[in-house]
């Protein structure tokens, strides 16, 4: 499929809920897929000693982070019988309550779709790299790490 | 030889840039390159500061002319 | 959250990707959500025996689908630290290439609301009484079994 | 007593109805009921069809009068 055409994962800001809807609506020509997997990360409002957190404001490596985004896809590619697989990441600054990540899989059947999913949000959080900000209400800050 | 050192989040923090070429000895290593600029800037816990050079995680401790390096602190995608 | 009240799971026809996305759009003032996971069927078009499957006619028992869905989801709030859990499933012709199963799971941390869609969709196909026409082009039908 | 059978997916289509109301003697047991049905309307694969009373799937195999008993195919769902 379209396995071989590199694709842009960064989108500035946050990634609105039309976005997703709009790439579900785009697969139903694809008949031979029977089961989408979707992941969706969204900005927590965390306390971090009395103070809450309001945004992340995301920064990346971008030419690295492109590049990685791609050997991760082509590692699923080689690894799961997926019929597609996109991803989109933030840049930038994105709300308490907004998505920042959308990873969407498919397949002919639902475990291929699941557990490509499941590799590429595990591959995502390790390999790429991007930094978030932790912005607090008061506009301090702190770094997120990922666990 | 010229580098081009890159520096991301917190140790662009650190630092005050984002971007600076640095004119060093040819016989220079990766790690002492790390050294001398967590030095330099004080870049708090320097265990978790990866380093990378032209983008390659693999990468060797032998530097050379026109490299760019790379300053990486924690990922935190997602 | 809205554990307890009980939810009609079942809708007429195909799941619009516009509802997936409202769904997505009405969980951003839950500020304690991390992760999202989402599960979606499609209608795939099967070739058997040389004969292309153009829809699937689905029916079911529904009273006690309605009551075995609300003790899946029960039993997947008290296994799974989760925010949220919806599920939509379609009732009635749905065509290829479009959505008959919804399901969504909501957590603060990712590897819950992956772990606990992934139960709901196993269950959903084990223990629901549901039954799917597959309606060839020609007009002839087979019934569906899962596997 | 009376019971109501409901049939579903291939077996409604097998039996050509959905549901009807028996009159049967009070010792019926439910296996004797599956039995008399499948014999009945010819249904295909009896194995796979599954006896519900009551819309419980835990269910015993005594039954009273007003007893729902559901003819259930395969499971399709999702």
């Amino acid at each position: 499929m379209d396995k071989k055409k590199p694709k842009k994962v960064f989108v500035k800001g946050a990634i609105p809920p039309e976005k997703i809807a709009t790439s579900i609506a785009n697969h139903q020509s694809k008949t031979n897929i029977g089961a989408h997997s979707i992941f969706l990360g969204q900005i927590r409002a965390d306390e971090i000693d009395g103070k809450k957190v309001s945004a992340i404001d995301y920064s990346a490596y971008e030419e690295m982070a492109e590049n990685v985004f791609h050997e991760i896809r082509e590692a699923a590619f080689s690894k799961f019988d997926m019929t597609c697989c996109h991803i989109y990441h933030s840049l930038g600054q994105v709300k308490i309550g907004e998505i920042c990540l959308f990873v969407f899989t498919s397949s002919a059947h639902r475990k291929i779709a699941i557990e490509a999913c499941n590799y590429l949000v595990e591959e995502i959080k390790a390999k790429v790299p991007i930094f978030g900000k932790e912005i607090f209400e008061d506009e301090t800050h702190q770094w997120k790490v990922n666990k | 030889m010229k580098l081009t050192l890159r520096y991301f989040g917190m140790i662009a923090e650190a630092t005050g840039r984002t971007e600076e070429i640095l004119n060093v000895s040819d016989q220079i290593k990766l790690y002492d390159l790390k050294d001398q600029q967590i030095k330099k800037y004080k870049i708090q816990d320097p265990e978790a500061v990866q380093l990378v050079v032209n983008q390659d995680l693999n990468t060797s401790t032998v530097l050379k002319e026109g490299d760019e390096i790379a300053f990486l602190p924690p990922f935190a995608g997602g």
